[in-house]
This record gives structure tokens, sequence and C-alpha cells, in this order.
């Protein structure tokens, strides 16, 4: 083995994120302003990683593997990992009292912490014994994997599928001719609607002879169709993403520079 | 309360009643209501119908569990449509949650339809491989390199299907520099086929296609099929069957070129994407229905406020 | 196994479907065990995909070459610090740097990403119209072209919030909210196919796997 | 010089081992030679990380169909040809990325068919090689290539800077109506009257998404009208470090409200990671404790139409805004009030009046009026032929 790789990159992250922190953490347990201003600083350089990155190709900056920014990148993944146990342990805090307490539905809290220990423990099984959460050598499934298939999945698509129902009821609801804005929303949709599928080819099924009729009808209004989504649709798409893009743009310059700190609980006077 | 009130505020779960009807009976008993071919999915049945028996194809599962309904019956319908034609087909997955699975179980359903078809000589299952244009840079440079076995872990350098077509081609592969016979890259491929939700299936064309030169057919959900009708213009995918219409549609052209497939498309105990396009239609009309049920309430009920 | 299953996963389906009808006991039975299920399922993949393959391993196999991970690790570890009530403000220092490289992410795409390319899309010719039938005007280069620029520039009107509008832009910002109204209808149709497809999956299964194999169909 | 040599020296012995191994007493006429590439480089490829050299040729006319190129390199100390690349004719340029910044590479170039019988008689055609001068990589400070949106992020920090900080010294700012923020503090006071709860969903994106940044602003607002009517709020999570990020600025509110008493952790609750399995939990909890508000406010994916149907079947009033255009549909069709696109953004400063962010608004505002204004000169000019904006607008 050799040495420890020193490149400039790392070693720019390592005084960044890592020295930088703790140095700030000492200090912060000395002078409690700074719990405050040092984070902004650190998020500071945070920020302006990518952007330079995305100008700057330098080595140490962009190249892939050791540059600060695909390495910061690579870092919080990590980091994101590192959070799920946050909610976790509000997830069992809450279900644990309602259950200890025999609340009301106390019952389902019970289901709940059932299903999160059982699919846990199988997952942590497969991961730390190496076996895996997917399907063992000969084929068969594992715990994990056969739970994922049969209770996981279909609970998701099912929810998934609830979709086709509300959005029948939506567009019941919502599709009135109210006013005029109400009145092209309608006309857009039900025209979008009939150009997606053969309905006028549904609507002349019991009568042969209209058939030919309907078939060049229900290919017309799929080029209608297309044209609305083509022409009026993406341009207005268009404008939504640029507005849209500059606020953001604008927001995150303020996060940046500190002046939006609310995410960390900061106040404006803080 | 006037009708019109009534019909206006009328339980959302006489809708979703509707709902269920319009696609459970289609499911049942098809009507089979006739789709229009549209020209991409023509130009994807006519590529694949112009392919020699013995040619070589490659499959690509590049999509998930939420989009299986449309995108099963394409991968089905290519699978049957090869075997039919004898062509061999190479299927992979790319798709990282439940791409495998889904490949598993087409793979598996097709195969128990053709049990004169090999496995490994007519057909192999590859299996799924993390990190989609890292696998199809390699399988430019060495199909063994990205896939070095199949999914049940065999090697894949001494199966059949990777011989050349005929015996008979001198070895000494042109610009391989060795005595290489048989597959060894996709660009030696006749087709690809890429069933796709997300990004992988834009890889294949601005990747593969690009740089290996391999002829690219789609099939991606309806979402996501306008934007691959700039590279139908352009040439570089072959044909596109655009959504669960595109599957139907090319259901149906199959059903035309090969009559004994008509029947079996016909058969109950199998879904297709027909069904679905029927199925579709009947919540199109549904909803459409509603809506001007709705508006014709509204507009009688305000004008009787009115007077 | 499989036959086991099939019958959790259609009662599972079913449990679901009824919360359609009213909020039953059956259906919250099937949420709570899919939330506390969905938790486990991200405690596997989150240790096996994400923290195995991006730290453990890595650690583990060339340490010389990944030693800077464990900034990683230290700054995860600090989020774990607001259970610390007296330092609990060492946890903003993980929070603090994800945020602000992801904001500083989210930046470049915006900018770079989306304004100046979609900008670059409206910039068409108004050139090449034809008049020889309705279908034709409306699919001709000019008509379009015309038709992307009126509708991105109005609704970008609509998006001024710094001055009331006046006599000029008030009439824009009105076809504008017009364009968007045509986007939201538009899209809002055009998703019910996807939809749709996803209930027919379940039904799918509900049918071929399980009422058709049990009732020997 | 001494390259030529080597390689004349090459070309011989490759000459001589083939004539060697050659057929005799055939008289077959001779094969189409392979010509020679045009106007070979090598060089180091600009504005990049490193590592790379960018080969670039002109094909030579009267190239046979199914001709490639077949591109070799020397490196020190060796200088042995090894190949490293097929590309095919037409194409005209090659990346090799497998070099060391540092290390001086020659390159060959020369042209292969497979099906034309070889001069040499070797399986394969090989047309003459063309070397390349020495070359060796290195990476750069600047992407040329970027200038355009350099010189936009650029302008646009400029803009923005100077109207917060005009916005500091006081200038006059105006913000107009939007009628769903007006809705926030009704919504809430119909909660307290009816005396339920109001929930608020930041979205189901990490804190890192700018909209959960965004609605995480909001949730200030919302959390400090909570407080100063004493009304019940209930804030569901998905992603974890949202969770805790929203607590914390929940937990601000109410200190800044002066009710820490009325502030209780469970307000901000983790529900689970899965986008479905959140969104049942949401719709179940909407049906039993009927909120009488609801705001969706962040970055929403499909479960935006359940949660948004579900709660206008309980009859709360609900306020969404997302800036995501796919979502947007389902939100105005099911919610009393939707923020869309750019006024999500806007909301912050609409809430607080607070100069600065309002000055920030004035910001964008000025830099919509110059990209239209661009835009309209861009579209005039290639209406008259001349694309000049595309190319200024296009990034790479």
């Amino acid at each position: 083995m050799t040495g420890l790789h020193f490149d400039t990159g790392r070693v720019l992250l390592l005084v960044c994120f890592g020295i930088v922190p703790l140095v700030g953490i000492a200090l912060g347990l000395l002078a409690p302003s700074l719990r405050r201003q040092m984070p902004l600083i650190v998020a500071f350089v945070a920020g302006i990683v990518p952007i330079l990155s995305l100008y700057i190709p330098k080595r140490f900056l962009s190249a892939a593997g050791e540059g600060m920014s695909p390495r910061l990148d690579q870092y919080l993944i990590i980091v994101a990992g590192f959070a799920l146990p946050l909610g976790i342990v509000n997830v069992i805090q809450i279900n644990a009292r309602k259950v200890g307490r025999t609340e009301k539905g106390w019952v389902f809290s019970l289901v709940l912490l059932i299903g999160l220990l059982v699919m846990g423990a199988f997952g942590i099984y497969g991961a730390v014994s190496g076996a895996g959460i997917g399907f063992l050598p000969d084929g068969s499934s594992t715990p994990f994997q056969w739970m994922t298939d049969w209770l996981f999945r279909p609970l998701q698509a099912t929810i998934f599928s609830l979709l086709a129902f509300f959005m029948a009821s939506a567009a019941f609801r919502a599709f009135r001719a109210r006013n005029v804005e109400a009145t092209i929303l309608l006309v857009a949709a039900v025209l979008v609607m009939a150009g997606r599928v053969p309905l006028f080819d549904l609507l002349a099924y019991p009568f042969p002879p209209l058939q030919p009729a309907a078939a060049s009808l229900s290919q017309m209004m799929g080029r209608v169709t297309e044209w609305i989504m083509d022409g009026p649709n993406s341009a207005a798409q268009a404008g939504i993403i640029i507005g849209a893009a500059l606020g953001a743009a604008a927001m995150a310059i303020r996060v940046i520079l500190g002046i939006e700190r609310s995410y960390l609980g900061l106040g404006k006077g803080d | 309360m006037s009708l019109f009130d009534r019909l206006l505020g009328i339980d959302r779960r006489w809708i979703f009643l509707f709902v269920v009807l319009a696609v459970t009976i289609p499911i049942l008993a098809p009507l089979g209501l006739p789709v229009t071919t549209t020209g991409s999915t023509r130009a994807a049945f006519d590529y694949i119908e112009s392919l020699a028996p013995g040619d070589i194809v490659w499959l690509s599962f590049d999509y998930g569990p939420s989009s299986a309904p449309e995108n099963d019956p394409m991968a089905e319908g290519f699978l049957r449509h090869c075997f039919l034609k004898n062509v061999r087909v190479v299927v992979c997955a790319l798709y990282p949650l439940g791409g495998l699975g889904l490949a598993n179980a087409s793979v598996a359903r097709v195969a128990a339809e053709f049990p004169e078809k090999k496995y490994g000589t007519d057909y192999v299952n590859l299996g799924y491989k993390d990190g989609a244009e890292a696998v199809m840079r390699r399988l430019g440079e060495n199909i063994e390199d990205a896939f070095p076995t199949d999914v049940n872990g065999q090697p894949i350098s001494n199966m059949p299907i990777f011989q050349p077509k005929h015996q008979t081609i001198p070895s000494g592969d042109a610009g391989m520099g060795g005595n290489v016979a048989g597959i060894r890259t996709i660009g030696q491929f006749k087709l690809v086929f890429t069933v796709a939700t997300g990004l992988i299936g834009e890889y294949w064309i601005t990747l593969v296609n690009a740089q290996f030169g391999t002829p690219v057919i789609i099939g991606p959900t309806a979402v996501s099929a306008p934007k691959y009708y700039a590279f139908i213009g352009s040439g570089q995918l072959k044909g596109m069957l655009g959504g669960m219409k595109g599957a139907a549609e090319y259901e149906q052209l199959i059903a035309r070129k090969y009559p004994q497939m008509a029947k079996f498309y016909r058969s109950t105990r199998l879904f297709t994407g027909t069904k679905g396009m029927d199925a579709q239609t009947g919540i199109h009309a549904v909803i459409i229905l509603f809506i001007f049920l709705g508006n014709v309430a509204f507009l009688l009920g305000r004008r009787q406020g009115r007077t | 196994m499989e036959l086991l299953g099939t019958w959790i996963a259609a009662f599972m389906t079913l449990a679901v479907l009824s919360f359609l009808y009213k909020d039953n006991p059956i259906f919250r039975f099937a949420e709570s065990l899919f939330a506390g299920v969905s938790l486990g399922y991200y405690v596997g993949i989150t240790l096996d995909q994400t923290l195995k393959p991006n730290l453990f391993e890595p650690l583990a196999t060339n340490f010389s070459l990944n030693w800077d991970l464990m900034i990683a690790g230290l700054l995860g570890a600090f989020l774990y610090m607001r259970y610390v009530p007296r330092i609990g403000w060492i946890a903003r220092y993980g929070l603090a740097i994800y945020v602000a490289y992801y904001i500083g992410v989210e930046f470049t795409r915006k900018l770079h990403g989306e304004v100046l390319p979609q900008m670059a899309r409206t910039i068409l010719p108004v050139r090449g119209f034809d008049f020889s039938g309705i279908e034709a005007f409306f699919t001709s280069p000019g008509m379009l072209a015309l038709g992307a620029i009126i509708g991105t520039y109005s609704v970008l009107v609509y998006f001024f919030f710094s001055k009331e509008h006046n006599a000029v832009t008030r009439p824009i910002a009105r076809l504008g909210v017009w364009f968007l109204m045509i986007s939201f209808g538009a899209a809002f149709g055009f998703t019910v196919m996807g939809r749709v497809a996803l209930l027919i999956g379940r039904l799918n299964f509900l049918i071929f796997d399980w009422i058709y194999p049990t009732f020997g169909v | 010089m001494r390259w030529a040599i080597r390689h004349c020296l090459l070309a011989v012995l490759v000459f001589a081992s083939a004539a060697v191994g050659a057929p005799t007493g055939t008289l077959t006429p001779p094969p189409p030679e392979l010509p020679a590439p045009d106007q070979f480089v090598a060089k180091d490829r600009p504005s990049d990380s490193g590592n790379s050299i960018l080969l670039t040729w002109k094909d030579p006319p009267a190239l046979p169909t199914g001709t490639t190129f077949e591109a070799r390199r020397a490196e020190p100390p060796a200088y042995e040809w090894t190949k490293i690349a097929d590309v095919n004719a037409g194409v005209g340029r090659y990346v090799d990325a497998s070099a060391k910044d540092g290390v001086v590479y020659r390159y060959e170039l020369r042209a292969r068919h497979a099906d034309l019988a070889d001069t040499l008689g070797l399986a394969g055609a090989v047309g003459p090689a063309v070397v390349s001068d020495p070359v060796a990589s290195h990476d750069d400070w600047i992407r040329l290539e970027r200038m355009n949106s350099l010189v936009a992020s650029l302008a646009f920090l400029v803009l923005l800077m100077g109207s917060i900080w005009m916005a500091g010294r006081g200038s006059q700012l105006f913000i107009r109506r939007i009628a769903g923020l007006n809705a926030v503090d009704e919504a809430i006071g119909r909660a307290t009257e009816l005396g339920r709860k109001v929930i608020y969903v930041p979205g189901i994106q990490p804190p890192g998404d700018i909209q959960t940044v965004a609605s995480l602003a909001i949730l200030g607002h919302v959390a400090r009208a909570t407080a100063r009517y004493g009304t019940e709020l209930d804030v569901p999570n998905r992603d974890p470090l949202t969770f805790t990020t929203a607590r914390e600025t929940v937990r601000a509110a109410y200190l800044a409200e002066g009710r820490p008493d009325l502030f209780r952790e469970e307000m901000v609750n983790y529900i689970t990671y899965d986008q479905f399995a959140y969104v049942a939990a949401v719709a179940g909890r909407m049906v039993r404790e009927k909120p009488a508000a609801n705001f969706f406010v962040g970055h929403f994916f499909a479960e935006a139409l359940i949660l948004a149907e579900t709660g206008q079947t309980t009859g709360a009033i609900q306020i969404a805004g997302t800036a995501d255009p796919s979502q947007l549909p389902f939100f105005v069709a099911a919610c009393d009030y939707t923020l869309i696109g750019e006024e999500l953004y806007a909301a912050g400063a609409y809430l607080s009046r607070e100069p600065v962010l309002l000055g920030s608004i004035r910001g964008t505002d000025l830099a919509k009026v110059i990209l239209l204004l661009l835009g309209l000169a861009g579209i005039v000019s290639a209406t008259l032929g001349n694309n000049w904006a595309v190319s200024l607008l296009k990034t790479q």
C-alpha cells in the first residue's frame, strides 16, 4: 500500500470541511456568536465550489474522482445516508409513546413498529452479513427481497394507481366553464384527452358504416393534441421554467451569501 | 335541490365506480378497437421485419415496475416477433429499481410460448448491470467486459448465441487485429431495442448509436415519447413504439402479418397493449363524459338561477 | 411462498383501494404497515446501496485513495449532535454544507441549464407562413414560431412582481395566464393515460395473477 | 527526424515480413490504394481537467466506403506504437482520454479497410500513416465554451446585489398582489375559529432542493401566524434532513413570536422515506383529523394530486405552491390557491416585506426585462437571417 493520496483537491476539502468546522466548533464552545457565523462561512465555501467548477476545469476543482466539486458530491451522498436515522428515531419515539400510553389507534402504531423492525432487521442483516438484500446465489429471494416484492411494491403501485381515480374526480370538479380562464383550461384538457385515444372509434363501434369517418376524426384529434402539446403548452412551460429559474437563482445567491438562513433555524437578527 | 345541483354535487365514489368498470371490462372482454398505426410504429415494425433469420439483436429492459403496464407489452411483443423470425435475442436490464425482475418475468413468459427456442442459442438473459452509461461504453469495446456471465452466472464466452451467423466467416475480425471470431461488440448487432422510462433510452441513441452505429428502436412511456420524435426525424432512431398506444399498434401489425399471433393476442389469459388501449379509451370517455355532464348541469343551473 | 406472496399482495391491493370508498381499519392497517415496512426498506437500501458502496467499501479496500471520505463521515456524525441539547448547534455544520453545496449546484443548473437554453429556444425566425388551409396555416413554421414567442414572453410578463401592471402589460399578462391555462389543461389531459396505465397494472395483477389462478380459469 | 527514420524502418520491416508470407504464383490486379488522412493534428484538449488529447483530421477525398481510421500512440521511454482506437470515416476527431498529464506522446493515424485486399497481402488494407508532433496534456483555467454563461452569471449577480444594495438604502419598493399569499392569514384564521389544525407539507425533497428552501421560508411565516393565534400546526415530512430543518424553522418562529411555550416537537414529525407510503399516511391523517387548512408548498411529484384531492374532500382550504411545471396542473385543479412557478420564490419577500428580499425581487425583474429585450432583438435579427442571439445564449 502506497501512502495516502494528498492531491490539492482532497487537501482543500480537508481544510474547508474538516479542519475549519472542527476549529469552528472549538471556538463556538467559547464564543456563542460563532455558533451562527462559522456555519454560514463554511456554507459559503461549499456553495461556490460547484459554481466555480462549472467554469474552471482545473483538476483540483473539477476532475472526476479527485476535484473538489465531484468529491464533495460524493461526501454529501454519504451525509444524506447518515440522515435517515434522524427520521427513524422520531418515528420510533412517536409510535412507541402511542403504544406505551395505549392512545387512540395504538394498535396501528404497533403494526407500524413491527413492520419497521422486521423489514429493517432483514435489511441490516443482509447488508452486514454480506448475503445482500436481493437474491441469493441459488436464485431464491432473501427475506428482504421477498417482502419487497410481495408487500412493499404492491402497496407502492396501488397507492400510485389511486391517481387514476383522483384524476377523474378532480377533472369532473375543476373543469367547469366558470370564467374565461377556467373555460380555456377545460377546452385544452378535453381536446388533449380526446386526442390521446381512439375515442371516436369507441363511439362508432356499434355503427360499422361510420367507422372510417371516426378513424379519420381520431387521427385529426391526434394531430390537434400534438399541436397543443408542442405549441402553446411548451411555450407556456418555457415561460414558467425561465421565470422560476431566475427566482431560484436569486434565492440560491441569497442562501450562499447567508442572507436567507431560515433553513438553519436562524432568524434575520442572528 | 334541483337536478342540476344534485348532479354537480354527485358523490365522487360514483365516478370511481365508473373508472373501475371502464378498466375492468376491457381486460376481461377486449373490444379490440381499431388502433390506427402511426408512422413511427410502422417504421419500427418494418425494420424488424427486414431482419434475416440468424441475425442478432439486443433487448434492454430500461424501465421499472411503475411503468410496466405500458412497457411490458412492447418488450414481450418484440421478443415474440424476434422468435417468430428466428432472430437471436440478447436481453439485459439497465434500470436500477426492478428492471431485472421485469426482464426475468417477461423472458420466462415469452420463452414458455416458444418451447422450441433454446436458451444460450436462440436467446440469452445477461441480467442487470449498474451504471448504464459506462456499461454501454464497454459494450462498444467488448461485451464480455460488461457482462462476463449471464443472469445465472454462466460465462457467456462459450455460448453458441455469440458465435457468428455463418460458420464460414473467416476469422480475423476487421480492426481488431487478432483472431477474433463471433460477436464481440454491440457494433455487430443488427438492432438495439430499448424499452425505457427515463434517461437510459436516450443513452442508447446518443452513445451507442452515435459512437458504434448500431440501429436503435425505442419503446418509451407515453409521457416521454414526444422528445424522441426529434431523433426519428434526424435518423438516429429507426422507429418508436410510443406508450401503450404504440404497443397496441405493434401488436396489431404483428397479428396482421402472423395469423397465429392474431389468435394468440385475442386469448383472455394475457395482458396486451391492445386490451390496455381499450381500457384507456374507456376511461378517457368516462372522464370526458363526466366533464360534459358537469358543465351542462353547471351552465343550465346558472341560467336557472338567473331567471 | 409465491402463492402466499400473491395472496398478501392481493389483500394489500384491495385494502388500499378500499380507501376510495371510505377510510376504514383495513386501510389503516395497510397504511401503517406500509409506513413501517417502507422505512425498514430504506434502512436496508441505505446501508447496502449507499453507505456500503460509497463509504465502507472504499475505506476498507483502498484507504490511501479514500481516506478523505472520513470527512464525510464526520459531517454525517455532526447531524446527530441534535440529540445533545447543549451542543445541538454543531449539527448546523453538516446541514449548512449539505444545503449550500446543492444550492450552488441548483444555481448552475438554473441559470446555465434552464434560463439560457430556454431563452435560446424562443429565438426563432418569424417566417414561412402557409395560407393554403387551416391545418397548413397553424403548422407552418412562421405560425409555430410566433406561438412559441408570444406564449413564452407573455407568461414571463405575468411573472413581473415589482411593478403594478399598466395598460400595456396588463393585457399581455392576461394572455400569459391564458397560455398557462392551456398548458395546465393540456398537461392534465396528457397525463391521464400514464396514471390509468398504473391502475390497469394493478387490476391485471388482481385478475391474471390472483383471481384466475385461484379459481382455475 | 529520428521519428521519420523509425517509421521508415518499421514500414520496411513490415513490408519484408509480408513479402515472405505473400502467396506466390497468383497474379492479382493492383488493389486500390487507401489515401492518408489530411491535416492530422494532436493537441491538448482545451477547456478540460487534463489527461486528454484531442486528435483531429480531415477525411481525404475518394475514401472507399467502410474505411476506418486507426489511431496509434507511442509514449516514452519505449516509443512503441500501441493501437488506441478505430474511428469511422466522417467523424474526424478522437479524444484520447487515457493520456497522462505531462507525458509527451506522439500519435499516428492511418486508414484501414477490411474488405480491400492489402498491397502487403495482410488481412485488411492499410493506408500510409501520418505522425503527429509531440504533444502533452494539461488542465485548464477556464472553460472557453462557457464564457457566455459565466458572463450571464456575473451580470445576474451584479444586478441582484445592486438591487439589494439599493433597497437597503431605502428606495421605495413595490410588490404586486399575489392571491395565494393573501389567503395565508385567512386560512389560518379559519383554522383558529374552527379549532382545527393546519397541515403544512414542505414538499418531499431534501433541503438541498431550492424549492424546499423557499418552502421553509414560507413555513416560517405560517408558523409565526399559528404561534400568534395559538393554532395547532402539523408538519409531516418525507425527507429526514428537511424534517430536522423544518423543526428548527418552526422552533425559531415560535421563539420569535414570544410563544416558545406553545411549541411542541411533535408539530414537526417524520413519517417515512417512501413517497407513496408517506402520501398514504398524510392522506389518512387528513381524512381522520380534518384539518381546516392545508399547505402543500415545495417540490412535489406524483403524490401532489393524491394529497390535494384527499384534502379537498375533507373541506379544508388548500394553498399549494410549486415551481415544477409537471405538478402545477394538479394543484391548480384541486386546490383553492396555487403559487405558480416564480411566485413560490417571491413569497418570502411578499410575506415579510423585508427590503433585502424585495430588492432581490426587483433584481430578478430587471433580469427579465433584459432577457426580453435581448430575446426580441434576437428574434428580429433571426427573422432577417442573422442568428447571433442563439449562439450567444446556447450553453454547453
